[in-house]
């Protein structure tokens, strides 16, 4: 019996929280796992293997219910909580933070606050295939990267599997479902897609946590995830926001900010 | 732990008591300052006013070797030294298009993220912190600190202390025990530019200097520069016959000062070197 | 989609470039304003679009602008610490490095989209802005990489 | 039915015809990490080692997006092109797997129900299904608990079962069929003698009794399981587009000026917009409300209404499901 | 289907010259869901306006493009006419095809057809127009002045003789600021106390303003028309009723050893204090700080000795809300704080003081009662120096701009000098001499010449202390740079003029911006200078920047006629070109997902969160919401709008979209 799967079990039993929001086996891979009996924390898993972004779920009222829920949560996770709390979508008396340390000892956070200490101090690494990838697009010349994005974006069919996944896509209608002005083609087309992959790049400008969820979860396994880590890049070389001390990019400014295009 | 040296010619030659006291004070707080290889004049005296270009790429040099060789810092205990290499190290940091002609002047690579410390600066950041545990012989005399005008000048690039009225070694002087006395001539000139050329002048510019500090009953006066030193205290006969009395007040770089309170023997700190005997009593 | 073909079909005769201009209403738009009253003459290839503020534009538009065919963009506003509202134009100058980034990362050729400030003083500027920037348009010829992408529908190349 | 053999020249050689007779061919090819569909000309390209492609072939008679009509206006009069039946080429889909070939029956089925969909059924004739038996399978297939096998021939139009060695059994069972194999009638030779094919075939275990899944959802309804099953579910489309049965399409106006076209694009039962009235009201609110309509509508109302299945446990949706949503799994678990 | 009616406009020959506007009609008409198109020589006069009304009326049309010259020249016009006819003003729109076509293309096709695809783009923007409203925003027609100096004071006495209220709040025990400060006034030298305090007795006595002394400002919301601010009233332990003034209790105070703030250090004071002679309210109040009582918990002499038991030591500090529809923002300026200046000996030296302080010496009812004497031994200083430029123009001291005041006040001070010592040698080291203004040069010429009061150019290097003299070393740039040394009696310091320390903290309790110095940024430098960027709070005076009295007093009724002119009207009416978050049915109420970044990107702090809340009053959803009060329309937000939930009445999305594709389609 892991220390986590104690820890749940007491939280439930003595009903500080209504669930536990972890992982458990599932088929050939780990999968998200909401534990509301106390019978079942023994399903309850946490290993390297549990990639999936749980901070997705905390802001879908209807599935967190009324009372206090614990979510086991993984560093990109709490990456993600972090931005969640910084655009106000967290309320800080619903959740129960946990954490477990490589050595499986569970870290149970009083608050927000003590899990961005906890965060402070990790340093977000980039996977070095992703960077390989990058960094050849970046040596490609501008006909080059179109073609290639030509080619990858074009097959996407638009599941919208990447915006599911994403913590922070949490719009209650999405840009792509306006219509009035359709900003968007809504059908899977090469233009449809790749304003679509443009867009939510934009979006996600200074507010990506780099946890990978969207490409994860393509079914295409087309690598979106290089525009919101190239974009990453970016803003920390032009503004020295990373997501730790800048939540919006895009709505602040600095008066010395560079201008060496405009002409 | 070992930190970038960049001596300079005067502690080289005039100075090497200077030399001599930096690097035995290092030695005592378990810093090995390592000289650069193969290192060049900074150009301070002429070169500045005579060519620019030759002037920038000197410490350019200097500066792209420090970078080569894996300094983060160095420690430039000359103040004419630190003055230039900072001066430099701005100056091509505002304008690229001079930098990419320098470079292409020096042959090297030249990022210019090298740290200029000067002694007091690399006092502050690697001594200072366990200086009071180690003083065995509080340095009791009121002494005047004598900054001259290359260590705080120009304020906007080397943005070091106070630049009308500068503190930090007054700290450092009662750190060890010392009553720092205020007096009026703190950044005056000493005249060092004419140190060969006009000794009268010298006479004078650091008569007065030594007289204030005499007058406000300093007992010694404690200077972070070759120059400043040489001139205060080589040039004492020049400086009697200004005043027409002799003054026996003694000058004492600041690492010999604290070297003496923390108990290193003044033949380390080379003040037998010194013009003027040193005879404080205690 | 009609007219691109035409374009692609003839590159002898010299390509008239299509190109939008967003354009803030308090400084440039009174600059071009100012451009006729001092009668300069410019290049008609250019059509404005009125904004209140640069920090209005939305970068879609300029996407859209490209699905619409156009070959080239310009965005002008007000100088720095001149915007009529204080800090839109700062807010947009943050955006378009950002989106150029971005474009650029994607492939998508960011030399058609001409950033300027133009004050409603500098009616002489607008004119130099609309003639260089058709001129090196027209030097980069239509933007048919975009436009194809723009019209192209599956089913027809499967 | 006619059964023929072929060896491996034979196949080189009939492939060629077929590319020379102006059939766009469809077949599996080895991407960067996934195999999918992708149209070949050569038999080289088509990817050899597979259990199943990410995707099905599905958009080869209903596209992601495709155009219904166009219009144009000049001036204040417009006119109106019809769905442009010529424009739809010949298509061969090569080594599509026993499970796809059964979904093309059910898309069949959905897009001639009440109303026979032209644009549907004029892709449809023009394209042959060569379906590959299969050798293999993983824990996702689950065709046999749905009336279907690694050797099922419905909706074929030709069954080739690779056999050891080069050669490969080549079960002819449509007009279709016997058109694509005269374009190179000599590569094939009469079988010396009768081959069991059941041999070569994958051996798929049968989880679940098909008849009782439907029982018990005849009236599971309101059953708690539908929201037990689906609070992991992400609401993405990725299940759906995946899959070779699902239908679900929206109707779109792409207008640009005086020209324009409406366009019929895929679309899900899993997204939240789907049943979202003008009102603001959504008669499916929920996700579980979405995933039970998911599995309700595979497995009672589609053999209810079109005698067909919405399944053909190819077991996509699970393998391309960021949460593994698990449909195997959770029906087995409704048989329960 | 809209009905959407085209006039093209020839202006003469401005447009028809390059422009076929009878082709521009024609292709008009092509356009869809065009009803009506027409060209005509002159627009702009009667005949074509009733053309366009008539065609509203007898066509019924919903929307209304006129092709003419550049909107910012007749859009108003036009959108009366339409008015007139009765349709909404906000349904039409101008097509510029004069600025930005006719006058600046050759005549031909390309040019014609560029005027036919403008007004193409503005037809397909006017079908998404919406008829809007004005908007109407009441006004509280009570004005708040912070800060009783002599802006403060112009401001609310302008204001409150327009028959507004006024609340005039003030931090100090009187109202009266620097100048009640000052002994004589350049360039007049007229005695600054005479012309002001019958001014702060006015205020006192006006029927129109609430005066507060001893009392800040806590907090300000709301906008423009619509303030609440809450005052912090401290308590000045004394029943204001009752007390006469008598002055009795700050006799027997034992606690005498104050430094007076007025007198700048120079004087002291007791702990129950009337600041100042000439104060308003002429009431002492006591020193929490310094009193005995207070501190040690016994005393109370004061009690004992006040005739009218005026003395209340339990009194405490009140907080006050009023409403308010306008503030002006009088806060006044600082002096430059002593240890700016070690190389002057500031603060080590007795004799080395700031002109403020010179100030309170020349005064008559200053320390030494006007006359000159210095205050490390009473002395008459027979020499005395002036160093202008003390902090100021001096980018080592961190401050790049110029006080503007201390040249004037510098030649003053050595003026009143000469005047008072006779014989006394006066010397000012100065960079430049600054005095742009009427009758100053002048002014500064008759010290130079006729009271011959030494100017050296020059910057001061050092100030020390030598046998009782300050040595002071400074170079003369006119002879050549030569070294000038004086052995001078007393130094001034014309120090820099800075802002008062708590600009920063009041700056963003108002909402209101500053610049790095902490001036507080006027809306716009040439144009709005009295106003700031939030709709409602005017500056004036030296909390904007240095000036001096001339220059406050007019930017002070500059204020007030601002505040008089928003408060002239029944309500206050602003063009609806503003920014609004969409309202949708339930179980969305919004598509606002309340991120509030258009918050953090709004110049004007216009949008507020809104709660919404079922029957029961639970929350629900917090989304965002514009205040019309307060947008001023530039549409940032809309940009930022992650989910498109914000957009901007008249520059809509759907608008400008069409107008893109529109302008790229045929």
């Amino acid at each position: 019996m892991t220390k986590l799967v104690e820890k749940a079990a007491s939280l439930l039993r003595e009903g500080a929280v209504i669930k536990v929001i972890g992982y458990e086996e599932g088929s050939n891979k780990t999968r998200p796992f909401f534990c509301e009996k106390a019978e079942d924390v023994e399903r309850l898993i946490y290993n390297g293997r549990c990639t999936n972004n749980l901070a997705v779920y905390l802001t879908k009222p209807e599935l967190l219910g009324s009372g206090k829920v614990a979510v086991v949560a993984t560093v990109p996770t709490m990456r993600s909580i972090a931005q969640l709390v910084k655009e106000n979508q967290l309320k800080e008396e619903k959740f129960l933070l946990l954490t477990v340390t490589k050595e499986d000892e569970v870290v149970e956070f009083s608050g927000f606050k003590e899990m961005n200490d906890y965060l402070a101090d990790i340093q977000l690494v980039i996977d070095t295939k992703e960077q390989e990838l990058i960094n050849k697009l970046d040596g490609m010349n501008r006909e080059q990267r179109w073609a290639f994005w030509q080619q990858e974006l074009s097959s996407c069919f638009k599941c919208y599997a990447c915006r599911a996944a994403c913590p922070l896509c949490y719009c209650s209608r999405c840009v792509v479902e306006v219509n009035a002005p359709q900003w968007i083609e809504p059908w899977a087309s090469p233009l449809g897609n790749m304003e679509w992959h443009i867009n939510r790049a934009m979006h996600l400008a200074g507010r990506c946590t780099g946890c990978g969820a969207c490409s994860d979860a393509c079914p295409l396994g087309i690598p979106i995830h290089l525009l919101t880590h190239k974009m990453m890049e970016d803003i920390d070389r032009d503004f020295g926001a990373t997501f730790n001390n800048s939540g919006n990019v895009l709505s602040t400014y600095k008066v010395e900010d560079k201008e060496d295009f405009i002409r | 732990m070992e930190i970038g040296f960049y001596p300079g010619c005067s502690l080289k030659g005039t100075s090497l008591e200077y030399n001599e006291s930096v690097i035995t004070l290092a030695k005592a707080f378990d810093i090995e300052l390592v000289e650069l290889n193969d290192w060049n004049c900074c150009g301070a005296t002429a070169a500045h006013s005579m060519d620019r270009e030759l002037s920038l790429s000197l410490v350019a040099r200097i500066l792209a070797l420090a970078e080569q060789q894996g300094f983060e810092e160095i420690v430039v205990p000359c103040a004419s030294c630190y003055n230039r290499l900072s001066t430099v190290q701005y100056e091509l940091a505002q304008d690229t298009k001079l930098l990419d002609k320098i470079v292409d002047i020096i042959k090297m690579p030249y990022f210019g993220n090298v740290k200029i410390l000067n002694v007091v600066q690399f006092i502050e950041k690697y001594v200072q912190d366990n200086l009071a545990a180690k003083v065995v012989h509080p340095f009791r005399h009121e002494v005047a600190c004598y900054y001259g005008c290359l260590l705080v000048r120009p304020h906007k690039i080397l943005q070091f202390d106070q630049l009308e009225d500068p503190q930090s070694m007054d700290k450092l002087m009662t750190m060890i025990g010392a009553t720092s006395i205020d007096w009026a001539f703190k950044t005056e000139c000493c005249g060092a530019g004419l140190s060969v050329s006009r000794t009268d002048l010298v006479g004078r510019l650091s008569g007065n200097i030594l007289k204030d500090a005499d007058d406000r009953g300093a007992k010694a006066l404690v200077v972070a520069c070759p120059m400043c030193h040489s001139n205060l205290d080589m040039r004492r006969p020049a400086i009697n016959s200004y005043l027409n009395k002799s003054i026996d007040i003694p000058i004492l770089y600041i690492t010999q000062a604290i070297g003496l309170a923390i108990g290193l023997t003044p033949k380390d700190l080379g003040l037998d070197r010194h013009f003027v005997l040193i005879n404080l009593k205690d | 989609m009609i007219k691109l073909e035409v374009i692609m079909d003839d590159n002898k005769i010299e390509f008239e470039p299509r190109i939008v201009a967003f354009v803030c209403n308090w400084c440039t738009y009174a600059g071009a304003d100012l451009t006729g009253t001092s009668r300069l003459k410019y290049a008609s290839n250019v059509k404005i679009v009125r904004f209140p503020c640069t920090g209005r534009i939305d970068f879609m538009l300029i996407l859209k602008a490209f699905a619409n065919g156009a070959d080239g963009i310009i965005v002008s506003g007000c100088h720095p610490n001149d915007c009529h509202y204080t800090s839109g134009n700062f807010h947009a100058r943050r955006r378009w490095i950002v989106f150029r980034n971005l474009l650029n990362f994607l492939g998508i050729d960011i030399a058609r989209i001409r950033y300027s400030w133009v004050s409603a003083a500098e009616g002489a500027k607008w004119a130099d802005l609309v003639n260089n920037t058709v001129a090196d348009i027209r030097e980069l010829g239509p933007y048919t990489e975009y436009q194809k992408v723009a019209n192209y529908m599956e089913e027809h190349h499967d | 039915m006619e059964k023929l053999y072929i060896n491996k020249n034979g196949l080189d050689q009939w492939f060629k015809q077929m590319i020379k007779g102006g059939s766009h061919v469809y077949a599996p090819v080895q991407g960067r990490d996934k195999v999918d569909f992708k149209r070949v000309t050569e038999l080289s390209e088509v990817a050899s080692d597979f259990v199943q492609t990410t995707q099905s072939i599905k958009k080869a008679v209903f596209p992601k997006a495709e155009s219904l009509f166009s219009y144009q206006k000049s001036g204040k009069n417009v006119e109106v092109q019809d769905f442009d039946a010529l424009s739809v080429s010949d298509k061969v889909l090569w080594k599509i797997r026993p499970c796809d070939a059964a979904g093309f029956a059910s898309l069949t089925g959905i897009f001639n129900w009440d109303y026979k969909d032209k644009p549907y059924n004029t892709r449809l004739e023009k394209t042959t299904l060569v379906s590959f038996s299969c050798s293999k399978s993983d824990s996702y297939c689950f065709c046999t608990s749905v009336n279907g096998g690694p050797g099922s021939t419905v909706g074929s139009d030709i069954q080739i079962t690779m056999l050891p060695g080069e050669g490969a059994l080549v079960e002819v069972l449509t007009s279709k069929g016997k058109a694509l194999v005269e374009l190179s009638a000599d590569s094939f030779e009469q079988l010396s003698k009768e081959i069991d094919k059941e041999l070569y075939l994958a051996k798929v275990p049968v989880h679940f009794a098909l008849e009782q899944v439907k029982e018990k959802l005849s009236v599971a309804f309101d059953s708690p399981v539908w929201q037990q099953q689906s609070e992991r579910c992400l609401g993405c489309g990725a299940c759906a587009f995946v899959c070779p049965t699902c239908a679900c399409f929206d109707i779109q106006e792409d207008a640009k000026g005086s020209a324009g076209r409406r366009i019929r694009c895929w679309d899900s039962c899993g997204f939240s917009l789907f049943t979202l009235h003008t009102s603001g009201h959504n008669p499916r609110p929920t996700q579980s409300t979405r995933w039970r309509q998911r599995i309700l509508h595979k497995f009672s109302y589609m053999p209810e209404r079109i005698q067909k299945m919405g399944c053909t446990g190819c077991g996509r949706c699970s393998r391309a499901c960021p949460v593994d949503m698990n449909i195997l799994e959770h029906l087995t678990s409704i048989a329960e | 289907m809209s009905k959407i009616g085209v006039f093209i406009c020839h202006c003469g020959e401005n447009i028809s010259a390059t422009v076929d506007c009878q082709r521009v009609a024609e292709e008009a008409l092509k356009i869809e869901e065009v009803e009506y198109a027409i060209d005509y020589k002159y627009m702009c006069s009667d005949p074509g306006q009733t053309l366009i009304k008539q065609a509203i009326k007898e066509k019924g049309l919903d929307g209304v493009v006129v092709a003419a010259c550049s909107p910012r020249m007749h859009e108003p016009t036009f959108r009366r006419a339409c008015s007139e006819a009765g349709l909404n003003p906000y349904l039409c729109e101008i097509a510029n095809i004069r600025e930005h076509c006719s006058w600046v293309h050759e005549k031909g096709d390309a040019t014609t057809q560029k005027a036919v695809d403008i007004v193409k783009s503005l037809v397909a923007k006017v079908k998404y127009n919406k008829p809007l409203t004005p908007i109407e925003v009441p006004v509280t027609k009570k004005a708040l002045v912070i800060g009783g100096g002599i802006a403060g004071i112009q401001a609310s006495l302008d204001i409150a003789n327009c028959g507004h209220k006024v609340i005039l709040v003030e931090k100090e025990p009187s109202i009266g600021g620097h100048m009640s400060q000052l002994s004589e006034t350049f360039p007049t030298l007229d005695c600054s106390q005479c012309i002001l305090t019958p001014r702060m007795v006015e205020v006192a006595q006006h029927p129109n303003i609430t005066l507060y002394t001893y009392a800040e400002v806590e907090h300000l919301e709301g906008f423009i028309g619509n303030f609440k601010a809450s005052i912090r009233l401290k308590a000045k332990s004394i029943d204001e009723k009752l007390c006469t003034g008598c002055g009795l209790c700050t006799t027997k105070c034992p606690n005498k050893k104050i430094s007076s703030e007025f007198n700048a250090g120079l004087g002291l004071r007791t702990a129950i204090y009337v600041p100042f002679p000439q104060a308003v309210p002429n009431k002492p109040v006591i020193d929490k700080e310094h009193c005995t009582y207070y501190q040690k918990g016994k005393c109370r002499l004061c009690e004992k000795t006040c005739p009218t038991g005026a003395i209340s030591f339990d009194q405490e500090d009140r907080i006050i809300t009023e409403e308010i529809g306008a503030v002006v923002v009088t806060t006044g300026f600082d002096v430059l704080k002593p240890n700016y200046f070690p190389e002057y000996g500031f603060g080590k030296y007795k004799d080395v003081i700031t002109g403020l302080q010179f100030e309170r010496l020349a005064s008559a009812s200053g320390p030494t009662l006007g006359e000159i004497r210095r205050p490390s031994d009473g002395a008459i200083p027979k020499k005395i120096v002036f160093i202008a430029c003390a902090g100021s123009r001096d980018p080592a001291k961190g401050i790049h701009y110029c006080s503007k005041i201390c040249c004037m006040y510098t030649a003053k001070h050595a003026m009143l000098y000469q005047h008072k010592v006779h014989g006394g040698e006066s010397y000012v080291f100065y960079m430049d001499i600054r005095a742009a203004g009427k009758n100053y040069d002048e002014f500064v010429r008759r010290a130079i010449e006729e009271d011959g009061v030494n100017y050296i150019r020059g910057r001061v290097a050092r100030v020390y202390e030598k046998e009782g003299k300050l040595i002071v070393k400074g170079v003369d740039t006119l002879l050549g740079a030569t070294p000038v040394e004086i052995e001078a009696d007393m130094v001034v310091l014309a120090t820099a003029s800075v802002a008062n320390k708590g600009a920063e903290e009041l700056a963003q309790k108002l909402h209101i911006s500053y610049d790095p110095y902490k001036f507080f940024a006027e809306a716009h430098p040439k144009l709005k200078p009295v106003e700031t960027n939030t709709a409602g709070i005017y500056l004036a005076g030296a909390c904007q920047a240095p000036k001096d009295i001339p220059e406050t007093v007019g930017m002070a009724s500059g204020a007030a006629v601002k505040v008089a002119a928003l408060f002239s009207q029944k309500d206050l009416v602003r063009e609806p070109l503003v920014a609004v978050v969409n309202r949708t049915t339930p179980p969305l109420f919004s598509t606002c997902v309340g991120c509030f970044m258009c918050q953090t990107a709004c110049p004007y702090h216009a949008i507020e969160a809104e709660e919404i809340k079922d029957r029961n009053g639970n929350v629900l959803k917090t989304v965002a919401k514009v205040n019309p009060g307060l947008c001023q329309g530039c549409g940032t937000c809309v940009a930022f709008c992650r989910s498109k939930s914000i957009d901007i009445q008249g520059y809509s999305n759907e608008q400008v979209y069409a107008e893109v594709a529109a302008l790229l389609n045929d």
